[in-house]
Order: structure tokens, then sequence, then C-alpha cells
């Protein structure tokens, strides 16, 4: 395999289960199962899901929060989980970062700015105690916080929602990472700043070549910034595709259900719904397809066996028994 | 808001109730005693067991013994035996025992039943506090009337402790399968009182003795027991009158108790009891030297100790030892020789400077190492006059140039380092019988001493003198009350040349009495016996003489 | 429903375990100690008892030279079927029997004043955060604070010499006349009344402060969550939301307080006992340590511990009655 | 070290502004100055200078002890001890809870479940008795009662503390800190205990209050070292020697009243703490200020029109 | 003119904080007819929730209505004793609230909410659990559930409880405080589509605050939009889709990702200001791409622009 080939993290099967409830009540929740998909230099993949579906889990999982169950997690072709077993190294840390969903919460409310920059800075020496100052204040300069000074030396509580998750993003761009995962950047922020937010996520994947994990619950979002969306369900991918394609033609019924219920100018509420609104089995689901309970276009097979993921198109792989039968 | 004043009006209705229980009084005749402090009461009469776990009064009130000892008088009361006889070299004694007495229950008393409280004894040797089968080698009953005790070796003190063992019926007792944890709820005795009318874990009640064989005695008709746990709580319960006789440590008394009824309110704390010495272990460096326990002993500012410490309610202890009690057996004449146990600091000094002990420019005397003497005098925690008592004397023993310092334990831990030697010095107290033979064995006998490290009953300060030794032994074979005196004479004067231990003042004896409702109670003028309750079998000569007042209505009438 | 019996069963093993490590330590403890009971008893004599008592005594307690192993062994067996041994000060009655007695009188008094302060302290805390602001709500939590400030002691003495010896308004001391016989009669139980009263009052006195302030703040909480607002929204009786929605809510903390404190009153009134001869279980604890009667010492120590165990776990089943959502 | 120093400067403020926080402040800090400076002022308190049982007088500002000591100087010589080994305690039970309770909370799994059952075993363990049986054993002390106070009161700041740190160990922050690289050690140091800082303090006040009246407790049951001059056996002393019922009340109120002041006011810190760090209690305290009227949430919200 | 169901006029509302009270809302008017669906768009912090809580006088502490009119079917409901408040509450008007977990009594069973409910008006026993029944049946949850504890349920049948319990005495007013936001995309479809035509078959009136305006846009009779405390625009909701004349309307509706087109949103530069220090004059204009000088120095009132159509815009004053 020539380098080139080599995507830069690649999950392959990847699985994860917690265990929940008493010390005498223990039961599993598998958060994600068999998850596979490649992230490259200057991509950003989208993966869109209910709460519940497990697409958070991923960014935990690749950021060496949770650990797996199962599978490989392969960086520049070389599997962590199998190098460096228990703990992520510092290496790995510098490159892979991570952006969290609630700013208020990511961020240390007795610390102040600098510190948040800075700290990462000296860690992964990307800079020196004398000019971690100046470094943090261009990282500040970049994530668009002008003038840097104004905001270095404050708290995070006198900044806004808006504000704070750029300074996370500062910091997530201190130790100059190859990939970014950014787990529902802007979901807590107002809504008229939001595509600022994932703007300037864009305009550092086209600058720095970054790699980003876009982790979302509004599809919109997700086709508008991503180039590829992994659909995921319970825990389980159901369809990857390019975005325009999966927005256009989404090939699992979840996926159509999913396009559906987002609001659209001329839309109505009275619109049909092409599957049965409900909520995914979270805890030791059966058998067979996870959505087969919800989905109105089941055959025999949905309920007995797990449906294996397979290639419709280019870069279009779903995990459907409909398109099981329909390749074979 | 009408809530709350509703809950305030419902305290308010329970409040009011609960305002003062009609006081009741005791019936007439009937005696209320403060003399144990505990939570609650337990029943047991079991006389024989040791450590005071029986009721007061179970030895002397309910059980009696042969005779009562009086330290007031020096004397010994005929009680259950009418005299006693020494054999042929003092290997046998013989005692008559009273005519006509008989226990509770109606059956006579024996001689058989003495007999048979001393085979017990041997029988369980957990009952033979006193040691007796020590130097007994029988006991037997020649007749209904007399007992024949056969002593092992010639031992004389042996006859304080055979006069002063209570006896049990053996009617009753040889039936008694556990007679170590037997409880004897209901006793048969020969005692002024025996029946026991209540029992609660509150307040018991003791009536008399149907058949008591004394004439006339006891003039009471029972004794009643309130729980009281506490010096305090003993105390307010004298100061509201509801105790009529008490063996309490009352502070300031004249002004909290005798104050409030000078007529009834009474109290006698006479000094015929043991003493409280300070111990210097005689293994630790300087105070081998008998010039530097002397000197240590003359810096004691004792007036102070028993000001600031016993509330000024007991003396000084002078050179010998010996309390008022011993009155008999000691030698005032020797007390002037050589007075170490007055304050004078400046011999303290003199002494000190003579036994090679100088004083550094630091104001610290130094040892021969040349490092300056310091010295842990330990107390027990919690026992608040011992404490402030030692806290005097380390001032004091500071002021020659002492390193002094007092470290307070625990009783337990106190107690142990004592018998094992561990110490360098210490209050304590020291062996007190009808004569002050115990007292010397444990202050000078190289019998009761041991080494450092084992457990030593007495002696803790270990030291022997061969010349006591003599003596002690002489003491033993005779009967002879001149040759006695004699040899306690000699026996105190090597107390004072040895000075082994250092008198500090004389254990002060608790009593008080109401005397609204009662009279005969002793006191200094009538001094039959000792006031307090607390002196076991003395309480006897008290218990049979006091008696109800008349009513002052019927007087008048 | 089978899981909420798992819990309580689970939350039982946690006690027993607990009850074992007390068990243990209780064991430990007086043999760690110097001395023993013979010594005890032989200085009480002071010098008056023959030294050769001393053999005899330690005959009579039946103090082992068996090694602590096989000392530990008949110790726990005893202990399972309730027989602690014979106490030493109250030689020779059975650990049980003085136990049962202090026990009782002391669930009369510290049970009543711990229900009295919980109750009163809870209404009082309810009604201080519903009228904020309110004379109840501004005099009285820094004049309970100042109350509960007092050494316990202190003020217990201060009120027996000023309201009992003073003014004669209560018993000096006991839980009941001398002159009645303990039964059920009614001027008994009006002794036992009158009697209990002060201490309990004391008692009552310093701990109000604490559970009304307790209450107070978390109502206060409470009163700030959605549900309030809701319950007024939809135009409930004033009475009915503060006593159904926020104190119901309010008081749960309260309840895990009240097993802890029910625990502690237990084994924390000693110092009632000494000062109104109050016949409960601290004095004899005292006393059993002064006298060194292990074995006494070791049953009131393990009663002590196990009503305070009993107390949680019956706290905890309270709250699995109280909240539905500990309930699995 | 600065970490959390704005945090804590933002605390400092918060207090200084606080009626409640002022008063107790003053209340504690004169007491702590009386005990540092006022020992050296009078005259030695454990000497027997006078009469015993004198009322108060010019010469003996509180009167003399039963033994003759004079009272104002034991009251005020009695504080140094005291306060030391209640707020010495403090800070052990807060140091040993906050180790033993962050770790438990932060590490988890089975060292949680160990630590947790030992804090759970301490918690349930009876206290009081376990200090008395303790207190006897050990030789009588500050020393003794500084640890049988630490052993016995550590369990409860812990459980807090772990609660706190399980708490803040799930927010995204630290999170954060563990992507960066930072290890555990520096993780529960500098992200988890300066946001603890209110609970610590406040916990260390309590822990502080528990252990000056735990300690005045022992030591009035005589399991103190009678000899050395405490407020705990200043109160041993004076019902030793029947203070109230000789009338003496002299040597029993100051002591008692000292200690109440001192408790009182370390309570008021505590009550500032919690309406500083808790905002409902906050809300609370600006609405009475700035209306007549405070009706419960929601009742029904009020109009006051031109207030604004 | 007859009086509308709900007359709100110049509202003022202040949070009161250490330093001082704070404005909340200032001056908003609207009214709302019967069967009417009203949705109330803005940003946190804009005090949308602020006036439904106000009108209905349950706002928790520390608020204060400082001013202005809330009229029902003409009378004053500021003006309203607490007893005759709580009798027009829910009888009149109820009210949906945004996380229903929060809103109900954890301790509290579906049945024993309802019930409360009922008693509070005068609806008691038998009849009070039949409609129990009813409400459920209505809200197509099955009756077992009313035994359930509100953490027993999932979000989106706790927020059908909600609804349900909302409609218990059919008010011919319903607030609607974020009903779905803290739900799942296809769930609060599902939500929306019940609600629709429970409206539709009830007849009764919406008022629905939310901070989707695309949601809005596809069932709401008419929009307004708010901003730090102001009503900036109210218009028909096909008027305010192809013609929203506001900027700050403009900028909401260009912001949003939109799955059906490839146009790229735009944010409104600049973030929404703090209620604390709000800018003076329009509080728009420091993010407003037209603002002109008096933006900055005198706030715009709220005008009639076109038919049922308002604003409060100075550029659109001027044109």
């Amino acid at each position: 395999m020539n380098a080139a080939a080599t995507p830069l993290l690649e999950l392959r099967d990847v699985s994860t289960s917690f265990r929940v409830g008493g010390f005498f009540t223990p039961r599993l929740l598998k958060a994600t199962q068999e998850v596979s998909f490649t992230l490259d230099r200057g991509e950003i993949v989208g993966v869109v899901g209910e709460s519940g579906s497990g697409k958070s889990t991923i960014a935990r999982l690749i950021s060496r929060l949770v650990p797996t169950t199962g599978g490989a997690m392969l960086l520049d072709g070389d599997d962590v989980l199998v190098s460096e077993p228990r703990r992520a190294s510092l290496a790995y840390r510098r490159r892979v970062q991570m952006i969290f969903q609630d700013p208020f919460g990511s961020l240390n409310p007795v610390h102040t700015v600098a510190h948040h920059i800075e700290r990462p800075l000296l860690l992964h020496g990307k800079a020196t105690k004398e000019n971690a100052r100046s470094a943090a204040l261009e990282l500040l300069d970049d994530v668009g916080l002008r003038p840097a000074e104004d905001f270095i030396d404050q708290h995070p509580h006198s900044l806004s929602g808006g504000q704070r998750q750029r300074v996370a993003i500062a910091r997530a761009l201190a130790p100059e990472p190859d990939i970014i995962l950014a787990d529902e950047p802007t979901s807590m922020l107002d809504v008229s700043i939001r595509m600022d937010v994932l703007r300037l996520l864009d305009d550092l994947r086209h600058k720095r070549g970054l790699a980003i994990l876009f982790i979302t619950h509004d599809l919109a979002a997700a086709k508008h910034l991503a180039d590829r969306i992994v659909v995921m369900y319970a825990g389980r991918m159901m369809e990857e595709a390019p975005a325009d394609q999966l927005v256009k033609e989404p090939a699992h019924p979840y996926s159509q259900l999913l396009m559906a219920a987002v609001p659209r100018r001329g839309g109505s509420l009275h619109d049909p719904l092409p599957a049965d609104p409900g909520t995914p089995p979270l805890v030791d689901p059966r058998p067979g397809c996870p959505f087969a309970a919800r989905c109105r276009q089941t055959v025999a097979a949905c309920t007995t066996t797990t449906p294996p993921v397979i290639q419709l198109g280019p870069g279009h792989r779903v995990a459907c028994h409909l398109h099981t039968a329909r390749t074979q | 808001m009408t809530r709350i004043l509703l809950v305030g009006a419902l305290v308010a209705a329970i409040l009011t109730p609960a305002c003062a229980e009609p006081a009741m009084e005791p019936e007439p005749g009937v005696l209320v005693v403060s003399r144990e402090q505990v939570g609650s009461w337990v029943r047991n009469f079991n006389p024989l067991l040791a450590g005071g776990l029986a009721r007061w009064p179970t030895r002397g009130g309910i059980y009696e013994p042969l005779m009562v000892h009086n330290p007031a008088q020096g004397a010994w009361t005929p009680w259950l035996a009418t005299g006693f006889t020494w054999g042929e070299d003092v290997t046998s004694l013989s005692f008559s025992l009273r005519e006509g007495v008989r226990w509770s229950d109606g059956e006579a008393f024996t001689a058989d039943d003495v007999v048979f409280t001393f085979d017990l004894m041997k029988k369980v040797p957990a009952f033979d506090t006193q040691g007796h089968w020590r130097y007994l080698r029988s006991v037997s009953a020649p007749d209904p009337q007399t007992v024949q005790f056969a002593f092992a070796r010639p031992f004389v003190p042996g006859m304080e402790k055979i006069a002063h063992q209570v006896i049990v019926p053996r009617h009753v007792w040889e039936s008694v399968e556990e007679p170590v944890s037997w409880t004897n709820p209901d006793p048969v005795a020969t005692g002024p009182f025996t029946e026991v009318r209540r029992f609660d874990h509150q307040v018991w009640e003791l009536g008399k003795n149907p058949n008591y064989w004394m004439d006339g005695a006891p003039k009471i008709e029972a004794l009643r027991f309130p729980a009281i746990p506490s010096n305090e709580q003993a105390t307010i319960a004298l100061m509201h009158g509801e105790v009529d006789w008490a063996g309490n440590f009352i502070p300031a008394i004249d002004r909290i108790f005798a104050g409030r009824n000078p007529e009834h309110h009474r109290y006698w704390f006479p000094n015929f009891g043991g003493a409280i010495f300070l111990y210097p272990n005689h293994t630790v460096g300087p105070l081998k030297d008998a010039r530097v326990r002397k000197a240590l002993s003359r810096a004691i500012d004792r007036d102070k100790v028993v000001q600031v410490a016993m509330y000024d309610y007991t003396s000084p202890a002078d050179v010998s030892g010996l309390s008022d009690g011993y009155a008999q057996w000691r030698d005032e004449a020797a007390l002037t020789e050589d007075p170490w146990t007055d304050f004078d600091p400046a011999e303290a000094a003199r002494l000190l400077d003579e036994a090679g002990l100088p004083l550094g420019e630091d104001g610290l005397r130094r040892g021969t190492d040349g490092q300056p003497v310091t010295l842990e005098l330990s107390c027990i925690t919690g026992w608040s006059d011992w404490v402030r008592a030692a806290q005097v004397i380390a001032r004091n023993l500071q002021g020659v140039g002492l390193d002094v310092s007092v470290k307070s334990y625990d009783f337990g831990a106190w107690f142990d380092q004592l018998q094992r030697g561990e110490f360098a010095l210490s209050i304590g107290w020291a062996s007190y019988g009808p004569t002050p033979y115990g007292f010397w064995v444990g202050a000078m006998s190289s019998g009761s001493m041991f080494p450092i490290g084992e457990v030593a009953p007495q002696n803790w300060h270990r030291f022997s003198d061969p010349e006591a030794d003599t003596l002690l032994a002489a003491f033993e074979r005779t009967a002879d009350p001149a040759e006695q005196e004699r040899i306690a004479h000699a026996l105190q004067a090597r107390f004072q040349a040895t000075a082994p231990l250092l008198p500090l003042f004389l254990d002060p004896s608790w009593g008080e009495a109401n005397t609204t409702r009662f009279t005969g109670f002793p006191s200094a003028e009538n001094p039959y016996s000792r006031l307090s309750p607390n002196h076991e079998l003395e309480f006897l000569h008290v218990l049979t003489r006091i008696a109800p007042r008349e009513p002052v209505v019927a007087e008048g009438n | 429903m089978g899981g909420t019996a798992r819990y309580l069963l689970g939350r039982l093993g946690f006690y027993l375990l607990a009850a074992w490590v007390a068990l243990s330590l209780n064991f430990l403890i007086p043999r760690m100690m110097p001395g023993d009971p013979a010594t005890v008893m032989f200085a009480r004599f002071q010098g008056q008892l023959s030294p050769e008592a001393m053999d005899a005594l330690r005959e009579t307690f039946g103090l082992s030279d068996a090694s602590w192993w096989s000392q530990y062994w008949t110790y726990l067996r005893h202990a399972l079927v309730g027989d602690f041994g014979t106490s030493v000060a109250y030689f020779p009655e059975p650990v049980t029997g003085v136990l049962l007695r202090g026990l009782f009188w002391t669930v009369v008094l510290a049970g009543s004043a711990v229900v009295v302060a919980f109750a009163a302290g809870t209404l009082l805390g309810t009604l201080a955060a519903w009228r904020r602001g309110g004379w109840l709500d501004s005099v009285l939590p820094p004049v309970l604070a100042l109350l509960g400030a007092f050494p316990y002691f202190w003020l217990a003495m201060l009120a027996l010499f000023v309201l009992g010896f003073g003014m004669g308004l209560f018993p000096l001391r006991h839980a009941y006349s001398d002159q009645l016989t303990p039964g059920l009669s009614p001027e008994f139980l009006a002794s036992v009344f009158r009697h209990t009263l002060l201490p309990a009052l004391t008692l009552v006195a310093v701990s109000l402060g604490g559970w009304m302030l307790a209450m107070r703040n978390t109502m206060i909480g409470v009163l700030g969550s959605d549900f309030i607002e809701y319950a007024h929204a939809r135009g409930l009786a004033p009475r009915r939301v503060m006593l159904a929605y926020a104190a119901r809510n309010a008081i749960l903390p309260n309840v895990t307080g009240f097993g802890m404190a029910l625990g502690f009153v237990l084994g924390g009134a000693l110092l009632t006992e000494i000062i109104f001869s109050y016949p409960v279980q601290g004095y004899l604890l005292i006393q059993s340590v002064r006298a060194q009667d292990y074995p006494l010492m070791q049953g009131l120590f393990l009663t002590i511990s196990l009503a305070v165990l009993a107390a949680n776990w019956f706290v905890d089943c309270a709250t699995v009655a109280l909240d539905p959502r500990t309930r699995r | 070290m600065s970490r959390g120093r704005s945090e804590g400067r933002r605390w400092l403020d918060a207090l200084l502004g606080n009626r409640k926080s002022m008063v107790g402040l003053a209340i504690v800090g004169a007491f702590v100055l009386m005990s540092l400076v006022g020992p050296s002022l009078v005259q030695d308190a454990s000497a027997f200078v006078a009469t015993p049982h004198q009322p108060p007088s010019a010469a003996h500002w509180f009167g003399t002890t039963g033994q003759g000591q004079d009272v104002f100087a034991q009251t005020v010589v009695g504080a140094r001890l005291t306060l030391a080994v209640g707020f010495t305690c403090g800070f052990l039970v807060i140091g040993i809870g906050s180790v033993i309770g962050a770790t438990a909370g932060y590490v988890g799994g089975r060292v949680d479940e160990g630590l947790s059952l030992l804090t759970n075993v301490f918690l349930v363990l009876p206290g009081l008795p376990l200090m008395v049986v303790v207190a006897a054993w050990l030789p009588a002390g500050p020393g003794t009662l500084l640890a049988v106070l630490t052993l016995t009161g550590w369990a409860w700041n812990a459980r807090v503390l772990r609660a706190q740190t399980l708490s803040l160990r799930g927010k995204d922050f630290v999170a954060a800190a563990q992507v960066s690289g930072d290890g555990p050690l520096r993780i529960v140091m500098a992200e988890i205990l300066p946001n603890m800082l209110s609970l610590m303090v406040s916990s260390f006040i309590g822990a502080t209050v528990y252990a000056i009246g735990a300690q005045v407790g022992l030591e009035f049951l005589g399991l103190g070292d009678i000899g050395a001059v405490t407020w705990g056996t200043n109160l041993y002393w004076a019902s030793n020697d029947s203070a109230l019922l000789t009338g003496a009340w002299w040597t029993f109120v100051p002591t008692g009243a000292c200690i109440a002041l001192v408790g009182f006011g370390l309570t008021l810190i505590n009550f500032a703490i919690d309406e500083i760090a808790n905002p409902a209690l906050q809300s609370e305290t600006i609405w009475r200020k700035q209306l007549s009227v405070t009706p419960p949430p929601g009742a029904a919200t009020p109009v006051e029109v031109g207030l604004a | 003119m007859p009086e509308p169901l709900l007359r709100v006029e110049n509202l003022d509302v202040a949070y009161l904080a250490a330093d001082g009270p704070v404005r909340a809302t200032s001056k908003v008017s609207f009214t709302l007819e019967d069967g009417e669906i009203l949705g109330l768009v803005g940003e946190s912090g804009s005090g949308k929730s602020t006036v439904a809580k106000a009108a209905m006088r349950v706002l928790g502490q520390p608020a204060v209505i400082t001013g202005g009119s809330v009229r029902f079917r003409g009378r004053e409901v500021l003006r309203m004793s607490d007893a005759e408040l709580r009798q027009w509450r829910w009888r009149d008007v109820s009210m949906v609230m945004q996380s229903a977990l929060n809103a109900m009594n954890p301790v509290m069973t579906v049945l024993d909410h309802v019930l409360d409910t009922l008693a509070a008006h005068g609806i008691t026993g038998a009849a009070a659990k039949k409609r129990a029944g009813e409400l459920l049946d209505l809200v197509e949850i099955d009756r077992h559930h009313l035994r359930s504890y509100p953490h027993e349920l999932s979000g989106g049948m706790r927020q059908r409880v909600v609804l349900g319990i909302a409609l218990a005495l059919t008010p011919p007013l319903v607030f609607m405080d974020e009903p779905t936001t803290a739900l799942d995309v296809v769930v609060e479809r599902q939500i929306m589509r019940k609600l629709v035509a429970l409206q539709a078959e009830l007849g009764f009136a919406v008022l629905f605050i939310t901070h989707d305006v695309s949601l809005l846009l596809e069932f709401a009779t008419r929009i307004g939009v708010m901003y730090s405390g102001r009503l900036v625009e109210v218009a028909p909701t096909q008027l305010f889709r192809d013609g929203a004349r506001h900027p700050y309307s403009k900028g909401l509706l260009g912001a949003i990702p939109r799955i059906d087109s490839d146009e790229a949103p735009v944010s409104i530069p600049g973030s929404p200001p703090s209620l604390k220090n709000p800018p003076p004059g329009c509080r728009f204009h420091p993010r407003c791409a037209d603002a002109l000088d008096v933006c900055e120095t005198r706030e715009p009132p709220l005008v009639q622009i076109g038919a049922d159509h308002w604003a409060a815009c100075h550029v659109l004053e001027v044109a």
C-alpha cells in the first residue's frame, strides 16, 4: 500500500459498549457497533443521527476519551489501538483535537482564555513560556477574536457563546493538529451566528489542510459543510454518501425519514413521513436491523439478520436489506 | 401564621404540666442514701464477688463480718464474733461466735457457716480476694460457737483479714452451682438490712432484717437508693434534701451545702484514712539518692497543694506517711528529727547541691552527665484533684531547677506504667488497713519488690530495705501490743530515714448527712465512726445507730 | 420493581459489609488499649484490696490469654447470636441486658428529639422559604444558628440549672419519678413525659437550626424549578404547590440527613445522660471505657453502629418510596 | 500559584460585599487575633493567683476559678489551643477529604468502589463513641484530639467532594484537558480542584465548627489534657468545681459564649458562601432588597409600574 | 372594534439583579385572535419566553412587570387578584413548557398531574379520572401511562402528555414555549403534526415561541420577530417568508442552512447584545449593514408598514 492511498484516519469495525445500571443490575449499552469509515486530509466528514445514535460516541472514541471494545483505528495506517492500547500518547493527542458541543462547559470557568490556549501550546512544545502569549494572541486572531488583546485575559463567563466556541477552536488548533473532531460545535449557539463558526471551520480546513469530523443533528448544516455524510442509527452506520448525493437520493429508509423531517420552505407539517417516528433502542438491541421496528419497507431478513454494509456507488455505502436484495 | 400560633399554644400547653413535679417525701423511716454513682442499678448481692460489684451495703449492711475495726478509735468492735484468742506460736487463731444470731430466713447462725465461707473461698479462688489461703492451712468448727483457724505460718496480720471477712449462710450457698456469677437477688444474711423491697433500674430499696440480732437495731425501716450518675447530680440531690446520707466530694461545701441549712446540713471530713504520696522511681537516675528525694519533698508546698487540689478539705501529710487513724502506731517524737515534708526550698536546693545536681546557668539542675534533669510527673486523665496537685508540684519542683512536666494518662495506661515501674514521678495511693503493716510492706519490703517491667501490685517505686524486712518479719510474729508498737516505731524511723515515698496529703473521708429526718450520725463531737458511707464495714456502726427523728409535732404534744 | 428490590438488597449488602468492619474495629480497639478490667477494679479500692486479689479478679472476668484470632472467631460467633458476654462494670449481668435498658430510653429521648427537631425544622424551613423575607425567615435563622453554635452540654447545663434547679420548672434527673413503678399507668407516662421534656428540648434547640436552614435552602432551590412555575400556571392552590410540589421534593435530601442524625444522636446523646442523669446509652459508654469493660464497650459500639446502619437502610427504603426516580 | 487566583479574588470580593460574611469574618478574625496576641498580654493563665471563686472585679475582669485562677486570662489563653486544634483539624479533614474524594471521583472504577466503601464505613461508624473510645486509649493532649477528630471527621467531606469531583469530571472542560494531553494529577489539581474552591472552603469551615464543638465536648468529658488551658478544659474545670451550683457562673459563661460566637461567626461565613454559590439564594437576596413584597415564585409576577 | 382574544400593549418586564433591574422586554405589543397561531421567533435572551410567561404572570423570581397592559377578552390580567388569576389560568389560557421533564413534578404520576389540574378548577372524582383518560387518548398515548412517572416516559411522550394537560379544560388560548426544542427532528415533526391537527380540531389560539423560524414558516398564521427584548417585526407568514422587511428578520432567514437549496447561508455579523449593556438607539444597529445615524441614538417604534405588517426600523420609516 503506498502512502498516498493510506487515509489519514480509518475506522474499521469500531465498537464500544458501556456498563450502565447498578452494581447488581448491570446492563450493556452498545454505543457503537462495527463502525467503519475514513477521514482524509482537507476533508470534512459529517456524521448525522438522532440523540442516542452514537454519533457523539464516535468523536469520543477517536479522541480516546472512551475505550473501544473492538475494531481497529488507523492513523496513517498505524493501528493506534495496538500501538498505544491503554492511553493515547502525547503524540496522538497532538494530532487529534476536539471541539465540544457546549462552549459553556468546555472552558474551565476558573481559568482565563490565556490559560486555555497557552497550556496546549506549552504541552506540545509549540511555544516556550516566553512566547506562549504572543502565540496565543496569534491563534485568537486566527479564529476571529480581534483584537486578541481584548480577549486573552478574559474569563469564559464574560464572553458570549460564539466567542467561547472560537476560544475552544483556538485551543484545538494550538497543537497544530491534523484532525479536528467537532462535536455539534454550533448547536448551542444562536442561530444568527452559527454559520460564522461553521465557515471558520471550513476556512481552517482549506488553509491548514485539516481533516474535520463534523458531528451534527442538523442535516442541512452537514449538507452545506461536509464533503461526505455518515448516517448513524442506534450505534450502527446506516449509510455513507457524498453530501449532495445523500440529500438528493437517500438510500436508507432512515435517511429518508431524516430528510423528510427537516423543515423546508414551502413544506408543510401535513406532508407524510416515510417511516414511523419513535425512539431508537439503546440497550441490548434485538437481532436484525435496529431500524426494523420503525421501517415501513421491511423484508423478512430485517428482523433476523443485521444487514451488511454494501457499496451502492462510488463513495456510497448503505446497510439495508432492501439494497442487499437489489444488488444480489 | 395561625398554624404557628397554634403550635405555640400547643407548646405552652405541654409546658404547663411539666412545671415542677410534686416533690414526694419518702415515707418516714426510709433513709435515702447516695453512695454509688451509677446510671442504673444492677441487682447483685453477691458479697464474695471481688471488686465491689455488689450493691452497697452488701458487704457490711447485709452480710456481716466477725469484727469491725473503727479507725476513729483505733479499736475493734466485736460483731458476729465476741472475741478472739491466739494459739501457741501465733499459728492458730480461734473466734468465739455471738449467740442468738439468726439468718434473715430464721435459720440459726453457727460456726459451720464461717467454716463454709472460708472453704468456699478455697474452692473458688475468685472469691479469695484477701488471699486468706496464702497463710491459712485449715478452718474448723470445734463447736457451734467457735471457729478455729490453723495458720500455715505465723502471720499476725491475718487476724485483721479474717475478722473482716463477711460470712454467708451455708444452707443457701451450698446449693449454688455457679457462685461466681450468681447475683444472689434475694439475699439471706445476718445484717441489719436484708429485705429487697423494690428494685428498679432507677431506684431500689432495702428493708430491715426482721430477725436482726442487735437489740433495738436497726432503728430505721429501710434504705432507699436513687441512681445518681454524677457528682454534680449527687450534690444537687443533697442540696435539695432529696438525700439523707452521702459520701461525695462537694466543692465549697460550707457555702453550697452546709450554709443552706446550718442546722441540719452536716458534713465531716476526718483524716483517718490513708495518705496520698508522690512516688519517685528509685531506678531513675538521681531519684536513687535519698537526699534528692528529700530535696524534692522539701521543695513541695503542701499547703498550696491542699488548698488548690483538695479545697483545703484535708491536711498535709508528715514524714511518717501515717494518718490520724494510726495515732496508736505513730511515734510523734520522731517526727521532728528530719522534717523533710516541711516546705523549705532553700534546704531543697542545698540537698540537691550536696547530691551533685548543680544549678546550671539556664536555671536548670544538671545531672552527673551534665544534662539538665528532666522528669515526667504522671497522673490520671480525669482525676482532677490529682491533676491539680501535680500541676502545683511541678511548679514547685521547677522552682528548684528541676525540669518537671505533668503528663496525664488514661487510667489503664497510667496504672500499667506504674506497676511495671516505667515512670519517673507519679502521684499514687498506698495500702491501707487496720494497721500500717500493709503500708510498710508496700513501701519498703523486698517481698513486694519486682524487677522493672514486671507487674508489681505495690512497691511501684522499687525500693527495699533489709532492716525493714527484718522488722516486718518480726511484726508478723507478735501479737503483743507493746512489742508491735516498738516494731512500728522502728519501721517509721526507717521510712523517715530512707524516704522511699514522699507523703503529700491525707486522703480525706467524704461524708455528708441531712439531719432533718434522722439523728445519730457520727460527727467530730461524737466520733463513734467516720461519717462517710464509703468505708466498707465501718459504716455498720452508723447503720445500726441512726434513728428517725421524732416528728416535731409529736414532741410538742 | 424487581430492580428496586435488588437495589435495596444491594444496599443491605453494603451495610452488612460495613457492619462487619464495625464489628472488627470493635474487637480491635479495646484490645489495643492498655490495662484490663481487673486493674481498674483493683484501683477502685485504692490499696484496700490485697495484691493477691488481682489474680482472683482476672479469673472472675475470664480474661483470656487465647490468641487474637481464636478470640476473634469466638467473638464473631457470639456476636451473630447477640451474645456479647458478661459486662464487667455491671458484673455479672449480661451485656445484652444492660444494652437493652439503655437502648429503650435512648429511643425514647433521642428518637423523640430527632423526630421533633426534624419535623419542626422542616416545617419552619418550608414556611421560611415560602414566605421569603417574612419575619420567620429573617429572625429565626440567625437566632437558631447562634443557638446551635453553643456546645450542647453547655446549653443543657445552663437549662438544667436555670430552669430546673433555679426555677424548679423541670425535674432534675432521671427518666421518670423515683416514686413511681414503671408501667403503663397514666401517671407514669406523664412522669416520663415531664422528665424527657427538658433533655429533649435542649437536643431540639441545638439541632433545629440545621434542619430549618437545610430545608429552607433546598426549598428555595426547588422553588426555582420549572415545575413550580408550571403548577402555578395551572392555577393550583398555593398550599398545594407549597406542600405537594415544593416541600415534597425539597424534603428528599433532608431524609438522608435524617438517617445520619438518628445514628448520630443514638451515640451522641452521651452528654445528655451525664447532665440530666437520663439513663441512655451514652453514659454506659463512658463508664465502659473507664472500667475497661470490653464486652459492654463492644456491645454498645455495635448497637450504635447497627442502629446507624439500620437507620441508613430505612432511609434508603424511604428514599425509594418517596422518590420514584430511584426505582428501577 | 496563580491558578484559580482570580476565581479566589472573585470570591473574596463577593465575601467582602456580603453583610453576613463581614460580620462572620469580623467575629472570627477578632478571636484569631486574640488567640495570637492575647496570651502574651494577659497574666499566667494557670497560675493560682487569688482567692477561689471571686466574682468579676477590676482586678479580675471575669472573676476567678474554683482554684483561684484568672478566668479572663484562661478565656484568652484557651482560645489559642482550641482554635489551633479546630482550624488544623479543619485543614486535615479537608486535605484528606479532597485527596480521597478527588481520587475516588476522578479515577473511578475499582479505586472508587474501594475508597467509597472506606468512606461510607467511616461515615456510618458512630463518630462520638468512636472518639470517646479512641481518645481514652491515646495519651491525652492536643495531638490526640486532632487525630481523633480527623479520623472521625474526614469521611463526610470525602463523600461531598467525591460527588462534586464526579460531577466536574463529567464536564467537557475536563475532557478538553484530556484531549489536550494533560495527565490525571494535573487535571485534578489545575482543572477540578479550583472549581471546588467554594465547596472546599465551606467544608473547611464546617469541619472547623465540628472540630471545635467535638473537641470541647471531649475535653469536657475529661478526655483531653486537663492540665492544658483550652476552652474545653475551662468548662471541664468549671463543671468540676460545680460552677453553677456554687453560683460561679463567671467561670462557665464566658468560655461558652466565646465558643458560640466563634461557631456563629464561622456559620455566618458559610451562610454567605452558600448565598454566593447558590444563585437561587442570591436572587432571593436581590429580590428582597428591591421589592417590598416577596411572593413565592410564579404565584403571580408582581406588577410595579415604573420600577425600571 | 371587538376586543381580540389577547391584547398585549407596551409590555415591560424587568429582571432584578444585584446592581438594579435589567429590562428584559420593552414596549412589546401584539394581538392574538381566536383560532390564530402567532409564532414568536427570537434568539436566546430576546425576551420571547418572558413575554408569554409575563402575560400569564407566572414568571418566576426575580422578575417584575414594570409597565404595559395584558388584556384577555378585554379583562386586564395585570390587575387580577391572586384568586382571579388562579381561576383564569388554564381555564382560559394554558401553556406547554419547553422541557416537560422539568415542568412535571418528578414525584407525581401523569394522573396526579392531570387530577391536580382538574381539581384546581373544580373537577374531581370519577369525572376527573375519565377526563384524564380522554386526554391521553387525545395525544395518542396509551392510558396505562397515567400511572407512569415523568422520568419513565420518553422525551416525545412527555411533551405530548404536557400538551394533553394543556388541553385539559379546552382553553381558547395556549402558550407554547419552545415545546419541541429539546427533541430530535423526527420526534419534533411528529409532535408538531399532532399539535396542528388538534388545533384544527379544537380551534384554540396558539402563541408559539421558538428560535427556529423555518419551523414556524410551515404552520404559523402570523410571525413576530423579537430582538433584545423588542418586537421588531410582525407579519402574516406568507408575507414574512417572501417579504420580511426588518434587516434582522432578513438576516435570520438567510442565516439558516436550507436542505432544499444550495444557496450558502450567511450569518449576521456580530453577536446578540447583552441585556445588561444594550447598545443605545436601535439595539440591532451594531450588526446592521443598513444602519443610519439615527439608529445609534433613537429607538425605532413598531409602526405599520403595510397591510397587517408591522416593523420597528428607521430605515423602513425613511423608505
